[in-house]
């Protein structure tokens, strides 16, 4: 009986250790810096763009960004989607939508001319 | 849940069986040799004076912790057949003993199944319980009222087992309390200390019944009474103890009251220890009390009338409880009193000790520890405390008395005197009075009444706790006191023949009442009979009845 | 024991006493006040969720009769060390409070044992213990947070740490996990923001402490707190029970804490939980409950009592005689006296009882 | 070896500890920067500065109505001669005396109802004394607020009504005490001899009444209720004199501190000022129960010690500064072991 109750506590500890990684992952905050600049990509250069909406994790205000320009975005968790708008002339020319996930860091680095050439290194850690 | 089983009394299966119980108190030897049986299904009695080693007996049956710090006892307790040696009460509950004490022991704010079943809840696994421990599982009310209130049933009462304890009249918490032994499911034996004590006549009735109820089940009581009535109606056998033997062991059937009540008091010394018993004759009142009540926790005294002439010793003796002590008490004013004292044909007002003190009356308590004494204080301040804030004595005083300036050297005189007189026991009057002995203790609560010089002194169990050599010489300084510097004493106490042996006249107190008044001489199974309030009394009838049988 | 009518309905006027008088000042503030009916009862619900919890941490010690548990500020700096924590590592929204309740669960549990422990070599005289026990665990906490932290206990966020290099800073922003819980089911009322998750989760408190009296713990606390001796005598751990009760209690603080911290998303380090104590037990008396008896109801109207008069003191000050720091103080005022007036109502009472109690047994001229 | 069993069963073994350590203390100083002749000073004139109140201890313990808790209520009646002797414009040892003067009837009234409340609350004293301390000092704020107060040194500059927050004496009687018969020893020491006799005078007049009939009654309550009444004296009224008596020395004793201080802390100055006193005399060997003078002056002595020499040597060694955590820690660790102290409490 008293060996049962042992288990059970231990098991119980173990549960809410559990819990709190699970809790740490999925509510650790990041702040991901968006850059709409120009990128070198297999050696050649891609500008940027001139308008850039970008909507995280399916939020309904976009953070808008201008040519050269760095915004920073805050989620939490590790899975997150990102869908852009590439705006010319007020226009909507090309749209992209991807899904990705996040390690434990804080902060990370997205470029959007690198994600859009889906290249590897479009997410870094800073 | 557990039903005594319901057989053939077996006359012959012994429950419990205690053969040559032997206990000291330090010195004081309190039980010697005690041998007897108590079979299943049957009720014994016990009946003994106070101090006669009853509850020291009970003690040891129960476990009480007390016995095992004081040194364990002698001889062997069997339960059936097994010999036990209980450490504490839990232990005695394990082996079928229960007990209902004099106090209670319920929680107020309890219904009566709860108290019933106070520990011993019915519960529901619940599987917080695998985690945290039985203690998560949840009460299962029903079952335990349904519990509650078979275990009532048993007993014959109809109490509700949802009703509050606070809400009960005492009888119903008595009930209670026994029925919490009943529902125990291996109960065999029940002792219960004075169960009628606070009960009413028909109360006290239907708890007999109830009694004879159990064992008819199987289950042995044994069964402590002062009155020797109910002894006598509910009990197969009586043993009767006296001074720590069992003098008498008889089948109820043999037994009358007057017998018992010899038994109980012996035939000790039935002259007085003081040759030169001059009694005194002097008719001169001194202090009349009329229709006196004191409400002191356990020593009610509910109405009182008596005379104390000029120059002599009055007794007050009695049962413990019975209220003899509340009578000084409540003169001195340290407990809610009402009614009427005369001191010298004046009023004594009530309910003020100062206003008493000043009148010339004083006042050595039963409780020296608690009353009598300032214990973290040295001998010279005992001593002289209540003769300088009453008497304004060993005071200086100056700027034409705003100032009042503690004499210390007149106070070290006093101490010093009163030291030699009594042969206190000290380095001297700067000790502090929790480092002496009981008995010069005493002698200094003996010391701080003299120093007032009263006119009247009472002294409430001056002997209690105190050893044999110690016990003399304040008795002694008592009599002396009284005898030479025609001190009137009124003298309370428990033992009956320290009081023949000092007292001009002895009133018996019964029941918060006198039950008689009769001189020193008279012959103690006369004493013993009016304790045990079986006496010619001059009670009023009518008033709170509580269930004795008077013999006429 | 018999109990008229009449006698009864002097009983119940006495023992509401405290909630009438509590009315009637409100009925007097409210319009001197000038607050519109929808800001208070917004400023109402808002408080209600914000407090309740802490506030439901005191029954437990009172059923275990060890009084107003002014220790409670124990649990509350567990709770502010754990939202330290999550805070440092970023943690944020719903998983950052949880994440905070669980990392103050261990502390709370070993404060709430001291606690427990110290009490008990100082029974009869707990709630000055418990009291002068806050302070001195309050050195403590500010002997770890303002030295420890940064240099024996790492801490990562720059943004927490004193421009020194070790200590917090005196405020921290909680916007992590600003009313996350406030908001995570939210509905509207017309134009009055209901917190349901928040009511939720204190409902399912409340419903564990009507549980929990139902269980044989709860019985065994009952018992304790009634009577020790009997308890002791019944067979019943008198002293691990009472120090569960300062464990269950502590826990239940720093939960309190949190959930209070969450709706208002600043923690002052230093001085969150200092009034934290007295706020809850003024509350909780406010509400009708005594040093021995507090039940469910209580809370909530003590709550709501309170706070009318906490929002609607310094206004109505301001507008009676133009000054809005004699309603601050007045507020502070009603705070520490209800406390005392209770605690002499209560000392009294049971004086006056057990004289009455002694009464039935004078004899009769 | 006797001799030091006797010493230390006299001494009791935590004031040994503590006093090894205020040694220790005052010996490391050197060593880290900390000038032992300035620490002295600060230890002397603090020593003069709380002793008094600590002294209001004495006459409740000893009555057995426990620790003042309430001391802010004889600090206010101490607020209010202030201010009163202030708004009169009163200055030098005069102004000084005229505090005392008026201070003593708001003492008077405060205690005999504080008194009266203790009386019915036996038993409960303690924590019911913190209470009633915090809700007088928290509904004197508003009396503070609202008091027609017109001296211009003492109330809000802007409007005109209302006592500030802190009041310099300065001008009116700054070190009125420190400064009689004071004098210089060495360089940094500057004996407030003024204040060592006034402390001596109190500690004269309450030694002195402790020798009364009275006073002997009052210990007398405080040791055993029950002899006390038994031996016909008034317990209540005992206690209550008692309750006086201390409040009246929590006035003076505040007065005492403004003087040396040189400010009047109004408001929520008097909140927590129980708790040192408290913590003192406990330090000094006092039990809940009993008290006395030697307790007073080894308590203030040790416990201002302490916390003036701690911090400022810690300060020295690791550059932090931990004054106020020590202080708190040290406070309320010491009350915290004398309440759960195992004592032989009579039921």
């Amino acid at each position: 009986m008293k060996r049962k109750r042992l288990i059970v506590q231990l098991l119980l500890i173990l549960a809410l250790v559990g819990v709190s990684v699970a809790l740490f992952v999925i509510g650790k905050g990041h702040q991901l810096l968006i850059d709409n600049k120009r990128a070198t990509i297999d050696g050649k250069r891609v500008e940027a763009y001139e308008w850039v909406n970008v909507y995280l994790d399916g939020a309904k205000k976009p953070i808008e960004l201008e040519e050269d320009d760095r915004q920073m975005g805050k989620v939490s968790g590790p899975w997150h989607s990102i869908r852009i708008e590439i705006l010319e002339n007020e226009k909507v020319v090309k749209t992209y939508e991807r899904r990705f996930t996040v390690g434990l860091a804080n902060s990370f680095l997205l470029s959007i001319q690198k994600m859009v050439a889906e290249k590897e290194d479009w997410l870094t850690t800073r | 849940m557990q039903t005594p089983n319901v057989k053939v009394m077996d006359k012959n299966a012994v429950l419990l069986r205690c053969e040559h119980i032997s206990k000291s108190f330090y010195d004081n030897r309190v039980l010697d040799d005690i041998n007897f049986e108590l079979r299943e299904g049957e009720i014994l009695g016990l009946v003994g004076e106070n101090g006669a080693g009853k509850s020291t007996l009970m003690k040891i049956l129960f476990g009480m912790s007390v016995i095992a710090q004081t040194g364990g006892y002698e001889g062997t307790v069997y339960v059936g057949d097994k010999p036990v040696k209980f450490d504490s009460p839990f232990e005695a509950l394990e082996e079928g003993i229960g007990m209902v004490h004099q106090e209670f022991s319920l929680i107020p704010g309890f219904t009566a199944t709860e108290n019933i079943l106070l520990n011993r809840e019915v519960t529901h696994h619940n599987f917080l319980v695998e985690a945290f421990g039985e203690r998560l599982s949840t009460l299962n009310m029903p079952e335990m009222i349904e519990r509650g209130d078979k275990a009532l049933n048993t007993l014959g009462v109809a109490i509700s087992p949802q009703m509050l304890i606070a809400e009960m009249p005492i009888g119903h918490k008595q009930f209670t309390e026994i029925a919490r032994e009943v529902d125990r499911q291996n109960t065999k034996i029940i002792i219960l200390d004075e169960p009628t004590a606070v009960l009413t006549e028909t109360e006290a009735d239907v708890l007999l019944s109830s009694l004879k109820k159990l064992a008819e089940k199987g289950i042995g009581i044994i069964f402590i009474s002062h009155r020797l009535q109910e002894i006598l109606e509910v009990a197969d056998r009586i043993i009767v103890l006296r001074d720590g033997n069992l003098v008498k062991e008889v089948d109820a059937a043999h037994a009358d009251v007057i017998k018992i009540a010899e038994w109980m008091v012996g035939r000790k010394m039935d002259a007085s220890a003081f040759a030169d018993k001059d009694v005194n004759t002097n008719p001169e009142v001194l202090l009349e009390v009329k229709n006196l009540w004191v409400d002191m926790p356990g020593e009610t005294v509910r109405d009182v009338s008596f005379e104390v002439h000029r120059g002599e010793i009055l007794g007050i003796g009695g049962l413990a409880g019975q209220g003899k002590i509340g009578i000084p008490n409540g003169i001195m004013g340290l407990f809610p009193a009402g009614g009427t004292v005369k001191f010298h044909d004046k009023t004594v007002p009530l309910n003020s000790p100062r206003k008493v003190l000043n009148l010339g009356m004083a006042f050595v308590s039963e409780d020296r520890r608690g009353v009598g004494l300032l214990l973290e204080e040295t001998l010279d301040w005992n001593i002289s405390f209540t003769a300088m804030q009453v008497k304004e004595w060993y005071v200086k005083k100056y700027l034409g008395g705003l100032i009042k300036w503690r004499d210390d050297a007149a106070i070290k005189r006093l101490t010093s005197e009163y030291i030699k007189a009594f042969d206190i026991k000290c380095l001297g009057g700067h000790q502090l009075a929790q480092e002496l002995s009981g008995g010069n203790q005493q002698k200094v609560c003996l010391a701080k009444a003299f120093a007032l010089k009263p006119e009247l002194l009472f002294v409430s169990e001056p002997t209690r706790g105190i050893d044999v050599g110690a016990k003399k010489l304040v008795l002694d300084t008592i009599r002396r006191s009284n005898r030479e510097l025609g001190m009137t004493i009124v003298m309370t106490s428990s033992e009956l023949e320290e009081l023949r042996s000092v007292c001009d006249r002895i009133m018996i107190v019964d029941e918060g009442r006198v039950a008689g008044i009769l001189p020193a001489t008279a012959p103690s199974t006369e004493f013993g009979l009016l304790m045990l309030g079986t006496g010619e009394t001059d009670r009023r009838e009518g008033e709170i009845h509580n269930g004795k049988v008077k013999i006429k | 024991m018999k109990i008229t009518g009449e006698f009864s309905f002097k009983h119940m006027l006495i023992s509401y006493a405290v909630p009438l008088m509590f009315i009637a000042l409100s009925i007097f503030t409210i319009p001197l006040s000038g607050f519109s009916p929808e800001y208070l009862i917004q400023e109402m619900i808002i408080r209600l969720a914000r407090n309740s919890f802490l506030v439901l941490a005191l029954l437990i010690p009172i059923i275990a009769g060890m009084g107003l548990n002014f220790g409670m500020v124990l649990g509350a700096m567990a709770g502010q060390i754990g939202l330290i924590l999550i805070t440092d590592w970023n943690i944020v929204g719903i998983p950052g409070m949880a994440l905070a309740m669980i990392l103050s669960i261990p502390l709370s549990i070993f404060l709430g044992w001291i606690a427990g422990h110290i009490l008990n070599r100082a029974k009869g005289r707990e709630m000055v213990t418990s009291y002068i026990l806050g302070f001195f665990i309050n050195g403590i906490y500010q002997f770890i947070v303002l030295y420890m932290m940064g240099k024996a206990i790492p801490i990562g966020n720059p943004a927490l740490v004193l421009s020194r290099g070790y200590g917090i800073r005196n405020a921290i922003n909680l916007e992590g996990i600003r009313q996350s819980l406030d908001n995570l089911i939210p509905i509207y009322i017309g134009k009055v923001q209901i917190p349901v998750a928040t009511f939720i989760l204190i409902s399912a408190f409340c419903f564990f402490i009507i549980w929990f009296r139902k269980t044989k713990l709860g019985q065994d606390m009952r018992a304790v707190g009634q009577d020790m001796e009997v308890a002791e005598a019944a067979g019943i751990p008198v002293n691990k029970t009472r120090i569960i009760s300062m464990i269950i209690s502590t826990v239940l603080a720093g939960f309190g804490q949190i959930i209070f911290l969450q709706n208002i998303g600043t923690l002052n380090t230093y001085n969150s939980h200092d009034q934290t104590g007295m706020y809850s037990i003024a509350a909780l008396l406010i509400g009708g409950a005594t040093v021995s008896h507090a039940t469910i109801p209580n809370i909530f109207l003590g709550v709501v009592l309170f706070h009318l008069m906490f929002v609607t003191s310094p206004m109505a000050g301001k507008n009676l005689i133009g000054s809005a720091m004699l309603g601050e103080y007045f507020r502070l005022f009603i705070s520490y006296g209800i406390i005392a007036i209770s605690l002499v109502l209560y000392a009294w009472r049971r004086h006056k009882e057990k004289e009455r109690a002694r009464m039935d047994l004078r004899g009769n001229t | 070896m006797s001799w030091i069993q006797s010493f230390v069963k006299q001494a009791g073994l935590p004031r040994i500890i503590i006093g090894l350590f205020l040694l220790s203390l005052f010996v490391a100083a050197p060593f880290v920067g900390v000038s032992v002749t300035t620490s002295i000073n600060d230890v002397l004139v603090r020593f003069g500065m709380n002793a008094v109140m600590v002294l209001a201890m004495v006459p409740m313990v000893q009555s057995g109505c426990g620790l003042n808790f309430g001391l802010p209520l004889g600090i206010i009646a101490g607020l209010l001669g202030a201010t009163l002797s202030l708004e009169l414009g009163m200055v030098g040892l005069w102004g000084f005396i005229v505090a005392l003067g008026l201070s003593i009837p708001f003492s008077l009234v405060f205690g005999y109802f504080y008194g009266q409340l203790l009386n019915r609350v036996k038993g409960d004293e303690m924590v019911i004394a913190t209470y009633v301390g915090f809700s007088s000092v928290a509904f004197m704020n508003i009396l503070w607020l609202v008091l027609p107060y017109r001296n211009p040194t003492m109330v809000w500059g802007f409007s005109g009504e209302g006592l500030r927050t802190t009041i310099s004496v300065e001008g009116y009687w700054l070190t009125a005490l420190n400064d009689f018969l004071s004098f210089p020893l060495g360089t940094h020491i500057k004996v407030p001899t003024g204040m060592f006799l006034f402390f001596a005078f109190m500690c004269f007049l309450i030694w002195a009444f402790f020798h009364t009939k009275t006073g002997t009654a009052m210990t007398a309550v405080g040791s055993n209720p029950e002899f006390a009444r038994a031996s016909g004296v008034n317990v209540d009224r005992s206690r209550t004199q008692s309750v006086i008596l201390s409040t009246v020395l929590g006035g003076i004793g505040i007065l005492v501190y403004e003087q040396s201080f040189g400010f009047i802390q109004l408001y929520n100055g008097p909140f927590y000022m129980a708790f040192p006193a408290v913590a003192s005399i406990l330090l000094g060997g006092a039990s809940v129960h009993k008290a006395t003078l030697f307790n007073v002056i080894v308590g203030t002595i040790l416990f201002q010690g302490i916390v003036t020499m701690t911090p400022s040597v810690i300060n020295s060694m690791i550059q932090t500064d931990m004054s106020e955590v020590i202080r708190i820690i040290a406070t309320n660790g010491m009350i915290l072991y004398a309440l759960t102290r195992k004592s032989v409490v009579r039921s």
